[in-house]
């Protein structure tokens, strides 16, 4: 949460709109989000004029342009260090990064991984819809193995990466995932991101209709969401199925499902704990193909969360305590250095 | 001639002289430049002018006694004006025989060579690579030469005798010898090392000791052995007067870029990649947290020079650091810098390319491409620097076209100015060029919205600074519609736009001096035009054809990108013009697409700044060529 | 004439023409691409020449309706020889508000104007932002044409009112009646597409039928009704005898590079990142594994050159493609490939900058950046395509000199011939230029170790691979010792090798054809000189000015580096150069720096191809000019 | 191990030197993995001509030099990219990647992951100094938070990655450290790594005396080492400590030390699977600094093996399958396309 407390009368979705007309194919899942930052928004205490939107190049980095807020539309893959320099500058400032899947971390892998070990206090939301949409169709490093695009006429022979794996393992403080179809859901992950002191770093499925339709669609549709998805929740027990009746439980370090019946009861399902690093990577595990049988649930939800120092803070102490111990040099000091002579 | 020496009473040979070039030449472990540095910084506490030049290895620290490790310092000091370190060498130490081998091609004939008895034994000659049984100081090969063979490190020992230091730690000290040995020859002072070593070494007492001991050995050994017949006066400089400091030009762009951003009433924020030889701006501005600079080492020079255009954007003075080849990897970020119309400094210390090049030697030879290394019409202004204090003034006029122009500047210096080091005559704070640094707070538009594309009579669209309500706005990469900003595919606009931002970049010119002839007279036989730190070489060299008899000029180019609006009309006044460049004729091919004038390049693409000597024969040359 | 028509036995007029040039023009859902590429098709087969432009919006799918998001498709086809898309329309066909309002200004003076008027309704008209109760078919500003105003939507839903399909699946089928209209329109057999559709749809004969049934009912609803009064006859075209294909530019691209690899009998080996408009490059080779064509698409531009690079050196011919933005990001590794002097071919296909700019325009601007846009001295071959079936000849000859002279070679195309398309006499894999790459296996220095830098008698280093025994070598990014590679930070070495590679880079003017007047006299009045796209309309401008008795002449230059031996003589023959450009005068700018005569250069910077009229006016212009 | 079989009289070291003269400082520890590697080379069944290695820039870049093998010094942080696009030409090199901490992680980093989880069969030696050599000491990504470097006089505020933890986030199939003062666990993990068929990411920890003397003295120092490092070896107890008398449990998912005594038998301890994911994970986590009390030991040997086809057997294998499904297209077949009309 951001330190200013606005006085302004309360602000209303619509308060953020642009007046740009909104680009994206009809039925696109960009349309959701959008929609859902627009509306949490004036929930947070934070001026208008202080949120600032930072995105790469892709369809989901158009999304600047569709804020009334301050924006810059920047290149593709390199969002996340424009956001650092401006973090950096003014920590103020409420700063928001919106991106794709292939400029997370395709292009913009490097800046990536840097920014959740930096841990900057931003707020990163990567749509993921596991192929490059502006560029019409090629697969994406995070596109399943074997599929077939583009540039992949025959399947792609590519492992993807996982990508809450990833954050986790270039140390974020902060992993979630959320999906286009769920209002709700949405808005409660960009509520606790926005909480969060440090990256936060949140992964939506998102639904591109044009070029990859439906590869989300286990875990958005009626009738099979409830059995393919798990939403996690700090403190509850891992539940799910079309009647809350299967759950998660840990045999040693392993995962398994259980059926909720009187072998198996509520209480001994695995408890999520935001806070634990190890289980936040088991969960992060869970990352079965559908098709397999039998597979795992996709969870959904803050994985993990961990209370790091953030870059800026970190910086802004080490120039309190300099200019505390040492003083502000003037200019005509650092210009004439330790050392002069003078000529007559 | 023949006079009573100063201080000890003996007769010796006193030569004058108006300038004297030392180099100081060892292994890199032998302590070359911090010699090179004091004997610099003490002449220069003189009140002398001087010129430095330090080279050393690409590696860190190359195999011990080799040719790649040789280490080098350069210094040219003198009572008259001092532009360059100097072609040849008066004076050679030469502290082993690798040291010898590389450098003594230099050293002046009749010139004096000191070396180090201990670097000439068998297994230094080996691993310098002379043929066995061969010693360049016993082959007749130096008979050219004033030769004093001095055994240092055995002086040094016997004076660190009673010190109870080891071996290892008396022979640091060698360098120390040879410092002092100069002072004397040179009859400088040695209080100024004296001062340095006491405070350097203020913790080790012993180390302390040692050094000034072995320091004063050096100046005894001169002052007591009958083995020098000479000593040198070299007057003090007949500088302007004022208040001098020594700077070295990586130093001077750090601290330029702070007094730009303090002039300016912003942050300072640098964003940047390690680099050689553009690292000791990020060390630099890295010790002024106290000032509130915010320096951010970036995982490569893309995130670096990204952030500093977040930096920017958030409202400092973004600027980032680097060479070649990061300078290469910049250029997709320059573009958007230069789309959005965004203040931002790109520093690029020249080295020798292409690829990783000769990373630690200098050269010119990224002009064309901070010009045009970006994909579509992405015009930015270029400065360049001409001497290590220059940088200084060159850096912060680049962050003050930035900021008032809106525009991301390239400034240029290379591997020599950024090492080098002269005196400067530093001004006060109070006399900087004011740099206006203006955010709009209101909207500009009368009738609404707010225009962030909207120009001034410069053609420069208004500064802002999130977090200012009712401003808010989006930029980006696309091209952008006329004063609103939005995005625009339009064909026109576009056309428009691209016509907007290269007319902001050419009126840049009209804020910037208008080309002079430095040195001798318009309408010359002959114009010497030079940019960036081939100054002092063109300079010395026309000084020195002019007081010859030629009629030669020399007109030097601060700012590559837009050229003074004068410079044609100029250069067309010269019957011939010649353009010296450490690359293969950049600036030539740039001077003559525009002005059709026939300028002749004159290349030199040896990661070394000219002599001053070639320099003068091939303008003869070209005068007298038909 | 009035004429019996050919089919119906009705008399209509029949209009004869040379060429026509079509227009297509609707919503980006609207299937307008499709409509043209098989108009086009229909057109080649039929033995007329065609030339292409196809024009959509950056966004994958802009809002319904806007003006955003208009998809057009042109094509100018004849009975003579085609060089352009042609200037303005003589038949438009809008599919709705927003398409009429785009293209409507360059629809010729008493062209025709084919409207659906489904997309003219208030909903439609008011997505296109036209003022409230404004209707172009009705305000009087469509009275400069013959209009026909289509009920296309209930034509199409009437004539499948049986098939069972839904609304919207109907509706899909418009675009088929608009072609089967126009194909009526021009005597257009409809056999070609039917075969398409049956081949495309084979398994949904639902929507097989549909399309046929729309396209048969277009056809119908032209021969039927009495509405058409002007039907046009174009001939067939008297092109060079042969067999053809229709070919766009990237296509083009793609299989020239197949052959060249083949040929040079070597693995072909891509590593690119996707980027408008270069993505269909990558697209097209990643279809030949049965070749054993490699494609990587990395994880970025970097990684696409830097893989590459490390397919050369293992032995393949490595590629990489990309458009302005990823040049950009390739600059550093481009100096790797020039150091170690390796083959490599990049083709950049050139779009509107800078930065993100125009994506989806075409544009000349990356000119200099091939040139000039890495540090240091870093030279290149660059290669330019004409048309879109000279990039097959221009990639084709790029991979040679890269292969036959060890360098990076770019090949320039632009967003413009790589989405055109034209009719291509391709050759016989047979007579391709044979293409030398030798991999030596024995040490080339008879006095002992291989030396990897040893060069023959056009400056050519040896080609090795990895996985040979006994020529085990590193090679690398530092300066390397002639002849045998190593390390060397020798400085009289570095200026010899950076004369080498430059040299290596001039020489290839010894293996490339002389420059020669394309169109017109040499000596003429006036020369127009051009390279890459502009190609057709600078020579169509030449030969309607010529026709007029203007002394006008074209010369076209494909290699822009090195320029042809004969270049400036040639150019000094003429009273004036004027030099097109869809950039600020980047040829111009090289040419006046290399043969100091005074071109004059003729900019249009508006993503868009130069027309043939403004072209004209502007020659006439400088002709008269004094 | 290559499949190609060597018939020449075995090699000694001596043959994989180079006539190049060393220039590292004196003391560096690249001299000790040189050699180490110069040793262990005969072992292998390759053919000299076929090992190729690849650098990017920096100290430890050098080393491609000083191999009397094919070699490419390339530029700083492209090695992975450059080593890729060998590999995919000619699976049959054996093809080694050397660079330093900032080459591999810093400007390296997107490479670094890619090349993880596209799982080329490539060696890669990563000299982590936690330092910038070559550029005269500025701190990496891998430099302690805190430390006091060229670029950073007041400590740097940068929080490190945890390298073997990024790599497991990026799917990498073999991970595992070494250090350059002790050869035979080097030459172990090297063969151990040449075993693999995949990219085996090997840390080494290694000692710049010029600009960060001694990080790594606890582990590498007679009088701490054994205290201080924790030698792992599949299917074996972890063990450790002066005596032996050391060890790590697992509680749960939380490794703790317990001493090995009466209480806890050997048999109590984890005993390490290099095959466990989630326990490789755990592994990795064992990164405490070694002033705070009390702290784990530090991990050495192979942490996780990973078995997953490698990128250039699945294209040559979508190769083969193509060609033997559509044959080889002719040229002329290529050139007409599939529709061609003739005029007379
Ligand atoms: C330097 C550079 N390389 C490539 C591109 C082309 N490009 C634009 S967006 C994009 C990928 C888009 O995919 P993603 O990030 O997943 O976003 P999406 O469109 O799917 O939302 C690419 C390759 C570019 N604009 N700039
Ligand atoms: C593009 C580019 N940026 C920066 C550099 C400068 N540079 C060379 S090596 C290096 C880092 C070296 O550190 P590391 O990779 O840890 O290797 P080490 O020297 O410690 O072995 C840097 C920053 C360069 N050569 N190229
Ligand atoms: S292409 Fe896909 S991701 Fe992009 S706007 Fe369309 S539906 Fe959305
Ligand atoms: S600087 Fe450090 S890493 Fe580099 S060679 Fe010297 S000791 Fe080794
Ligand atoms: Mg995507
Ligand atoms: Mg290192």
């Amino acid at each position: 949460m951001s330190d200013i407390i606005s006085l302004a009368p309360k602000k209303t979705a619509k308060d953020f709109v642009s007046d740009q007309e909104v680009k994206w194919c009809p039925g696109c899942g960009d349309y959701s989000i959008l929609s859902q930052v627009q509306k949490v928004f004036p929930d947070f205490d934070v001026k208008k004029e202080n949120y600032v939107f930072i995105s790469g190049i892709g369809c989901s980095s158009r999304f600047t342009y569709y804020m009334d807020t301050y924006g810059f539309h920047s290149i593709h893959g390199r969002a996340a260090a424009v956001a650092s320099g401006v973090k950096a500058t003014n920590p103020e400032l409420d700063v928001w990064l919106i991106s794709g899947d292939g400029d997370s971390i395709s292009i913009g892998g490097n800046h990536f991984i840097h920014l959740m070990r930096r841990n900057f206090n931003i707020k990163y939301l990567m749509f993921n819809n596991e192929i490059y949409g502006l560029t019409k169709g090629q697969y994406s490093p995070l596109s399943q193995k074997g599929i077939v695009a583009k540039s992949t006429p025959y399947g792609s022979v590519d492992e993807p990466f996982n990508p809450l794996e990833l954050a986790l393992g270039a140390k974020s403080t902060f992993v979630a995932r959320s999906l286009d179809r769920d209002p709700k859901h949405q808005q409660m992950i960009f509520k606790r991101a926005h909480e969060h002191k440090g990256t936060a770093f949140v992964e939506i499925y998102q639904n591109c209709p044009v070029f990859n339709d439906e590869v989300f669609s286990p875990y958005t549709e009626k009738d099979s969401k409830r059995e393919e998805c798990l939403f996690i929740e700090h403190g509850m027990p891992m539940v799910f199925g079309n009647n809350n009746d299967k759950g998660l439980k840990l045999d040693g370090l392993k995962p398994v499902i259980v059926n909720i019946d009187s072998t198996n009861s509520i209480n001994d399902l695995w408890i999520h704990d935001e806070r634990d690093k190890t289980k936040a990577n088991l969960l992060a595990g869970l990352f079965d193909n559908v098709s397999l049988i039998p597979h795992n649930p996709r969870p959904f939800g803050v994985f993990y969360v961990e209370d790091r120092p953030t870059y800026e803070d970190d910086l802004t102490a080490q120039i309190a305590a300099v200019t505390a111990k040492k003083g502000k040099t003037s200019l005509d000091k650092i210009l004439s250095g330790e050392k002069t002579w003078i000529i007559a | 001639m023949n006079t009573l020496d100063l201080k000890s009473g003996k007769v010796t040979d006193v030569r004058e002289a108006e300038n004297i070039v030392v180099r100081f030449s060892g292994d890199s472990g032998d302590g070359m430049q911090l010699t090179g540095t004091q004997f610099t910084d003490t002449s220069a506490f003189l009140g002398q002018d001087i010129s430095t030049f330090p080279e050393f290895p690409a590696e860190i620290r190359a195999p011990i006694g080799t040719v790649a490790g040789v280490s080098g310092f350069q210094v040219n000091f003198g009572s008259k004006e001092i532009f360059t370190p100097g072609d040849m060498y008066d004076v050679l130490v030469a502290m082993n025989s690798a040291a010898l081998k590389t450098d003594i091609h230099k050293l002046k004939k009749g010139g004096i060579l000191i070396v180090n008895l201990a670097g000439f034994d068998k297994k230094n000659l080996k691993l310098a690579h002379y043929p066995e049984g061969i010693n360049p100081l016993e082959d007749g090969s130096t008979d050219d030469f004033i030769v004093y063979k001095i055994d240092v490190t055995r002086h040094v020992k016997d004076a660190l005798a009673t010190s109870g230091l080891g071996n290892k730690e008396m022979e640091r000290s060698k360098n120390m010898f040879v410092l002092g040995l100069l002072f004397w020859m040179f009859d400088k002072s040695m209080d100024y090392t004296i001062g340095f070593i006491s405070d350097k070494f203020k913790k080790v007492p012993d180390i302390m000791n040692a050094n000034i001991t072995a320091l004063k050995s050096g100046w005894n050994f001169g002052d007591n052995t009958e083995v020098f017949k000479t000593r040198f006066k070299v007057d003090v400089a007949k500088l302007s007067p004022g208040v001098y400091r020594q700077i070295t030009g990586n130093h001077a762009t750090a601290i330029g870029l702070i007094c730009a951003a303090e002039k300016a009433g912003i942050q300072l924020f640098l964003g940047s990649y390690p680099i050689t030889p553009a690292s000791d701006i990020l060390h630099e501005l890295s010790k002024y947290r106290g000032n509130g600079v915010k320096t951010f080492q970036a995982e490569d020079e893309i995130a670096a020079i990204c952030s500093a255009i977040g930096a920017s954007y958030a409202g400092a003075l973004g600027v980032t650091t680097t060479s070649g080849p990061g300078l290469s990897l910049k250029g997709e970020a320059m573009g958007l810098a230069v789309i959005t119309e965004i203040p931002l400094v790109i520093v690029d210390v020249q080295r020798g390319g292409p690829s990783t090049g000769l990373p630690t030697k200098t050269e010119q030879s990224d002009l064309l491409q901070a010009i045009y290394g970006r994909h579509g019409e992405a015009p930015m202004p270029v400065i360049a620097a001409a001497t290590p204090a220059d940088c200084f003034e060159a850096v912060y006029e680049a962050a003050r076209i930035a900021i008032e122009h809106m525009t991301p500047v390239i400034f240029l210096s290379d591997g020599y100015v950024a090492n080098g080091s002269e005196p400067w005559r530093f001004p006060n704070a109070a006399n900087l060029t004011p740099i206006n640094c203006t955010f709009i707070t209101e909207s500009n538009n009368p009738d609404g919205k707010f225009l962030p594309y909207k120009r001034d009579d410069r053609g420069v669209r208004p500064r802002t600074k999130p977090g200012t309500p009712g401003l808010e706005h989006r930029i980006g990469g696309l091209e952008k519609q006329d004063e609103t900003g939005n995005v625009s595919y339009d064909s026109v606009n576009h056309e428009k736009m691209t016509h907007l931002r290269a007319n902001k970049v050419d009126r840049v010119a009209d804020f910037i001096p208008l080309a002079k002839v430095d040195t001798g007279k318009e309408k010359a036989k002959i114009c010497i035009l030079g940019w960036g730190s081939t100054y002092g070489a063109i300079k010395t060299a026309t000084l020195e054809l002019i007081a010859e008899g030629h009629d030669v000029a020399h007109v030097h180019l601060r700012w590559v990108n837009p050229f003074p609006r004068n410079l044609g009309e100029l250069l067309k006044g010269f019957d011939k013009v010649l353009i010296p460049e450490m690359n293969m004729g950049q600036l030539c091919s740039l001077i003559r697409a525009k002005y059709l004038i026939p300028a002749e390049s004159y290349s030199k693409v040896q990661g070394l700044p000219f002599a001053v000597d070639e320099l003068k024969s091939k303008i003869v040359e070209t005068l007298n060529s038909k």
